[in-house]
């Protein structure tokens, strides 16, 4: 057996594995899309927002409904309850040379 | 935005092929000056070695640049979830004016480095290495190139704003897909199909006169004819080409034959497009070199195996492009 | 044109490392750690993305809130009328919703109002959904179960904005399955949740707008803002977009800090390969002296990064990815998820992709082969006759 | 005549160090034939030059100045590719300290100046074998080499040399490191290769090798230059 052979054979499992993995997630992804009109109805009927992701303070529960007073809330200085403080506005970077998109017509 | 995983790929990775190449090139630039194959000092004999660094950096900035291009486009169509308007991969890059130059630009630097690596290969076949000089002055040529895509990704990047939720007043009131540069997409469809299998036919055509004879005007003719044909593929596959294999008559995006759900057929297709046209163009290049003595035999084999593959490349292209509009029952006849 | 060649070079390359295994198996350990933390941040942040974007599918195209002084403020039914009455706008419903912090457990709930009731066929509810008028009835998710010790039948009470306490008693409960949307619910009547927040009367929370065309929500929501100046319009398209740029952001943070791991690594390879030991030295010159060409040296150390990347990298993504699905990402989902008393408890969804495993190459193995290309040249490009001179 | 020179060399001068402080004049205008099928040996002290003038008719370096043919062919000026190329299928080398790779069996050491070509593994293994059985080496082929006595890792040193079918065979101080029984030994493997056709050219300043009464042409070396050239072929 060549030494190659070894390095040929390790990097054929761990294909294989990676096909198992990817078999493995076409069916638990599809499992999820399954279920995912379940979810819809629940997002529709209560009409949610948001998910359900962090709930380290109010206004990271429902980001997107936030309360525009709580403390450190905007970036910059948004890092009272960091990760999740930080949901609402992504640092736009773009604010190094501020631009205002808000366009009114 | 700068912070998405994608892009911060990219930039590492094509950063890191520019560093290569300007290293490569900056080597390379001793070496123009300094090079004399009949010397036999060591400072010569170093020079020589200095040359497995530049041709090694080039091949494996080569190798990253492809891998750049396949991850600047997947990123293009991954952010488009987050501009208004943007439907795939083309609205992405349509986002600023910066995007469709970087892939240019993405596109031309690898083909310039395919070629010096070509030509690399050429030269270390003959034993008095006569391309050296103006190789590595090719080098210099090049740079600039990938330095200017390089800088067209990274203004491209810097300038996508992502339409979020801002806190001031919630809605952004953006501009829903203002026109993407769709005049490619309205070139007929019927005459862009003539054109493209007219070429195709004289593509092959002149492939196979170079494979049996290799003489000076065929060869040329096959190089022109290889340019004119990416061009004229490239505007087939978004007037025409591509609607067959999303069976869409207004889905006109180069780029979603990537994905998944059209299996993956876009790479084949673009692969063999590239190869094709890449070879036949190096085929005719290489031509005015069989007047070097050292080259002389070996310029017309490697010309013929070229065009070999120029020509075999354009086949399976016009197969794959085949495919959808012989088995399917799509037709664009109505539209 | 043979492989041969390259095969045998690859055999002696792999008996070469071999000979150094504590090395190169310390080396391989450390690259393949890098791209197990890389990968397992990439798939997360990836699967959270893919799962809020479907998840949220059906949320209200449009939500109306009001401000006053710059502050969330309880927005009058009456705005809905005339809302209403927008050409294009096919329905508005007020939410009633708000937060309520439980002293008990320290955590802030979510408490929300139904109209409507879900389909009987829905598997991720169990119980009934208290309902328009339902008195003393309530609905919650798995993490207040969780955190309460509660479930179906039992009760729970609640404080009520006047001091008094109301009891509720469990009609339904959300399944585990749907934590990521559910978690922290407590759905109840109108009327109990008015008593429970002391709403005043005639007002709501927030509006919920649907209209008929959705590309025409962006226009709509300009005409609610000419028409009420203190509102706030926020359409669905925004909200899935900025879950889309918070995870994608969010990910690419960690993985920027992260980046000094990776440097540190980077490192650790250049020194690797431009410290070449005296017997490895001469272990090149040797084979420069018995025919080997630079080019075939340089393809030597082409194999070795190839092998030391290709395994590390093969075996980081999938350990990333049995973290991340199977152990349920237990080091780095804090990072992405925040911290919380009331944490989701999930198993996400796998979502795996060429472009996942693209970028990871690209962050990880093309700095390591870039890094190793000048050390590996300077030692092809060793003097033959070095050896013979001695 | 009976043939023309295998090696030709003239004028052939090698510095190292060229234009620094340490510069060393190794060889100084060495003029020279050796013919197909010579047995040559370089005679002279230690830093007389007999190294530097294997190495370059080994197309291990290249000449300062001055002309080397090899089989007729100017090699002065060829980038080193080329003489890697001329170099693995010309000649066989053996070296003072044997230089064999440790932590690797005698079997993959012969075999390894073969493995950047594009002969198949097994066609390889079966001439590496065939070559040690020859060498009487079989029992200890999958031996590692740093367990070997001196005179084995001659041996393997010497099968390694001829796993090309080299036409030249060159060796440096071969005898140094060996014993008299064992040098009389590889002298006489030395002898049959001659027997065979081939050339050997050693570079050596042990009697026992350069008294040897079948030598061809012996060449006295010093201070980098050629003092005597003595010839025992008759025909010269």
């Amino acid at each position: 057996m060549r030494r190659s052979s070894f390095f040929f054979l390790y990097v054929f499992f761990c294909l294989l594995v990676i096909g198992a993995i990817v078999f493995w997630s076409e069916r638990e992804g599809s499992r999820f899309i399954a279920k995912s009109p379940d979810l819809q109805e629940i997002t529709a009927v209560l009409r949610l927002t948001d998910i359900s992701f962090s709930h380290d303070a109010r206004y990271t529960r429902h980001p997107s409904q936030a309360d525009l007073f709580s403390a450190f809330q905007d970036y910059p200085g948004s890092i009272d309850h960091f990760p999740s403080g930080s949901v609402t506005a992504p640092p736009d970077f773009s604010l190094l040379s501020t631009r205002i998109t808000v366009r009114k017509r | 935005m700068i912070l998405h995983p994608g892009i911060l790929a990219i930039l590492a990775g094509s950063g890191i092929t520019l560093i290569l190449l300007s290293s490569a090139a900056i080597l390379g630039l001793k070496i123009v000056r300094k090079w004399d194959i009949r010397d036999s000092s060591e400072e010569q004999l170093a020079l020589e070695r200095r040359t497995y660094l530049v041709s090694t950096l080039v091949q494996y900035g080569l190798l990253f640049e492809v891998m750049a291009l396949f991850l600047f486009i997947y990123t293009a169509d991954d952010i488009h979830n987050l501009l208004v308007g943007a439907m795939c991969a083309t609205g992405s890059l349509n986002a600023n004016a910066f995007g469709f130059p970087a892939l240019y630009f993405r596109v031309a630097s690898l083909f310039l480095a395919a070629a010096w690596i070509a030509l690399n290969h050429i030269d270390q076949k003959a034993e008095d290495y006569p391309l050296t000089k103006k190789k590595y002055a090719m080098l210099l040529f090049i740079i600039p190139v990938t330095f200017a895509g390089y800088i067209l990704e990274l203004r491209y990047f810097l300038n996508i704003e992502p339409n979020v939720i801002t806190s001031c007043c919630g809605v952004l009131f953006s501009e829903g897909g203002t026109g993407a540069g769709s005049s490619l997409a309205s070139l007929p469809a019927q005459t862009m199909k003539t054109a493209f299998f007219t070429l195709s036919l004289i593509m092959a055509a002149s492939g196979i006169s170079v494979i049996r004879t290799q003489r000076n005007p065929y060869a040329f003719f096959l190089a022109a004819v290889s340019f004119i044909y990416l061009i004229v593929s490239i505007t087939s596959v978004i007037s025409f080409i591509s609607l067959y294999f999303y069976q869409l008559p207004t889905h006109h995006c180069p780029f979603d034959i990537l994905q998944p759900e059209y299996y993956y057929i876009g790479y084949p297709l673009y692969a063999s497009l590239f190869s094709g046209t890449f070879f036949g163009m190096m085929s005719g290049i290489i031509e005015p070199l069989k007047k070097i003595k050292s080259l002389s035999h070996i310029i017309p084999g490697l010309q013929r195996r070229w065009a070999l593959f120029a020509t075999s490349a354009i086949i399976l292209f016009v197969i794959i492009t085949l495919i959808p509009m012989v088995f399917s029952t799509f037709t664009l006849e109505r539209y | 044109m043979s492989a041969d060649k390259h095969i045998n070079i690859l055999d002696f390359t792999i008996q070469s490392l071999l000979r150094r295994k504590f090395k190169n198996a310390g080396i391989i350990l450390v690259f393949s750690f890098v791209i197990f933390i890389a990968g397992s941040i990439l798939f997360l942040s990836y699967s959270f993305k893919r799962e809020a974007v479907l998840i949220l599918k059906d949320a209200p195209e449009l939500i109306v809130q009001r401000t006053l002084a710059g502050r969330h403020e309880l927005i009058p039914e009456k705005y809905a009328e005339i809302i209403a009455r927008f050409p294009g706008v096919s329905d508005v419903s007020p939410r009633y919703w708000g937060y309520y912090y439980d002293s008990l457990v320290k955590a802030n709930y979510t408490v929300i109002s139904a109209d409507r009731s879900l389909q009987t066929s829905n598997r991720l509810f169990r119980g009934q959904m208290p309902g328009e008028g339902d008195f003393g009835n309530a609905a919650i998710g798995r993490g207040i179960a969780r955190a309460r010790f509660i479930d179906i039948g039992d009760d729970v009470s609640l404080i009520a904005a006047d001091g008094k306490v109301m009891d509720f008693r469990i009609a339904g409960i959300f399944e585990s399955e749907s934590e990521l949307l559910t978690s922290d619910l407590i759905v109840m009547s109108r009327q109990d949740l008015s008593r429970l927040f002391g709403f005043p009367g005639g007002v709501a929370t927030d509006l919920s707008v649907s209209v008929s065309n959705e590309t025409e929500a962006p226009v709509i929501a300009r005409k609610i803002r000419d028409r009420f100046p203190d509102t706030r319009p926020i359409l669905r398209s925004e909200i899935l977009r900025t879950y889309d740029a918070v995870f994608g952001w969010r990910s690419g943070l960690i993985l920027t800090l992260f980046a000094g791991a990776m440097i540190a690594f980077i490192i650790l390879a250049w020194d690797k390969a431009t410290g070449l030991s005296a017997e490895e030295k001469k272990e090149i010159g040797i084979l420069k002296a018995i025919g080997w060409e630079t080019s075939d040296i340089l393809e030597i150390k082409f194999w070795e990064g190839l092998v030391i990347s290709l395994t590390s990298f093969l075996t980081g993504i999938i350990l990333a990815y049995l973290h991340v699905y199977f152990l349920g990402a237990s080091l780095f989902a804090p990072a992405l998820k925040g911290w919380s008393v009331i944490y989701p408890e999930f198993r996400l969804a796998p979502f795996i992709n060429m472009y996942q495993i693209a970028t990871l190459m690209s962050l990880t193995v093309i700095p390591y082969i870039a890094s190793t290309i000048i050390p590996s040249w300077k030692a092809s490009i060793t003097d033959p006759d070095e050896v013979v001179r001695g | 005549m009976k043939e023309t020179g295998i090696i030709k060399t003239e004028a052939l001068t090698k510095y190292y160090n060229r234009g620094k402080a340490n510069e060393v004049l190794a060889l100084r205008d060495v003029t020279m034939d050796i013919r197909r099928g010579d047995f040559t040996v370089l005679k002279g002290p230690s830093g007389s030059g007999k190294t530097t003038l294997l190495s370059l008719i080994g197309c291990m370096t290249r000449p300062t100045s001055g002309t080397l043919f090899v089989e007729g062919r100017d090699i002065s000026h060829l980038p080193e590719r080329f003489l890697t190329d001329i170099r693995r299928k010309t000649f066989g080398f053996i070296f003072q300290q044997f230089h064999l790779i440790h932590g690797m069996n005698v079997l993959q050491n012969v075999m390894m100046p073969l493995y950047p070509t594009d002969i198949r593994i097994s066609d390889l293994r079966s001439r590496a074998e065939a070559i040690l059985e020859g060498l009487g080496m079989s029992k200890r082929r999958d031996f590692p080499v740093q367990g070997l006595s001196g005179g084995e890792q001659q041996r393997t040193a010497i099968a390694r040399a001829l796993i090309n079918d080299p036409d030249i065979i060159l060796a440096d101080e071969p005898t140094a490191h060996l014993d008299t029984a064992l040098s009389d030994e590889f002298m006489a493997i030395m002898r049959d290769f001659r027997q065979k056709g081939k050339t050997v050219i050693i570079a050596s300043h042990d009697p026992l090798v350069y008294e040897k009464e079948y030598i061809d042409l012996l060449v006295e070396m010093r201070d980098g230059q050629i003092r005597n050239l003595c010839c025992n072929s008759p025909d010269r």
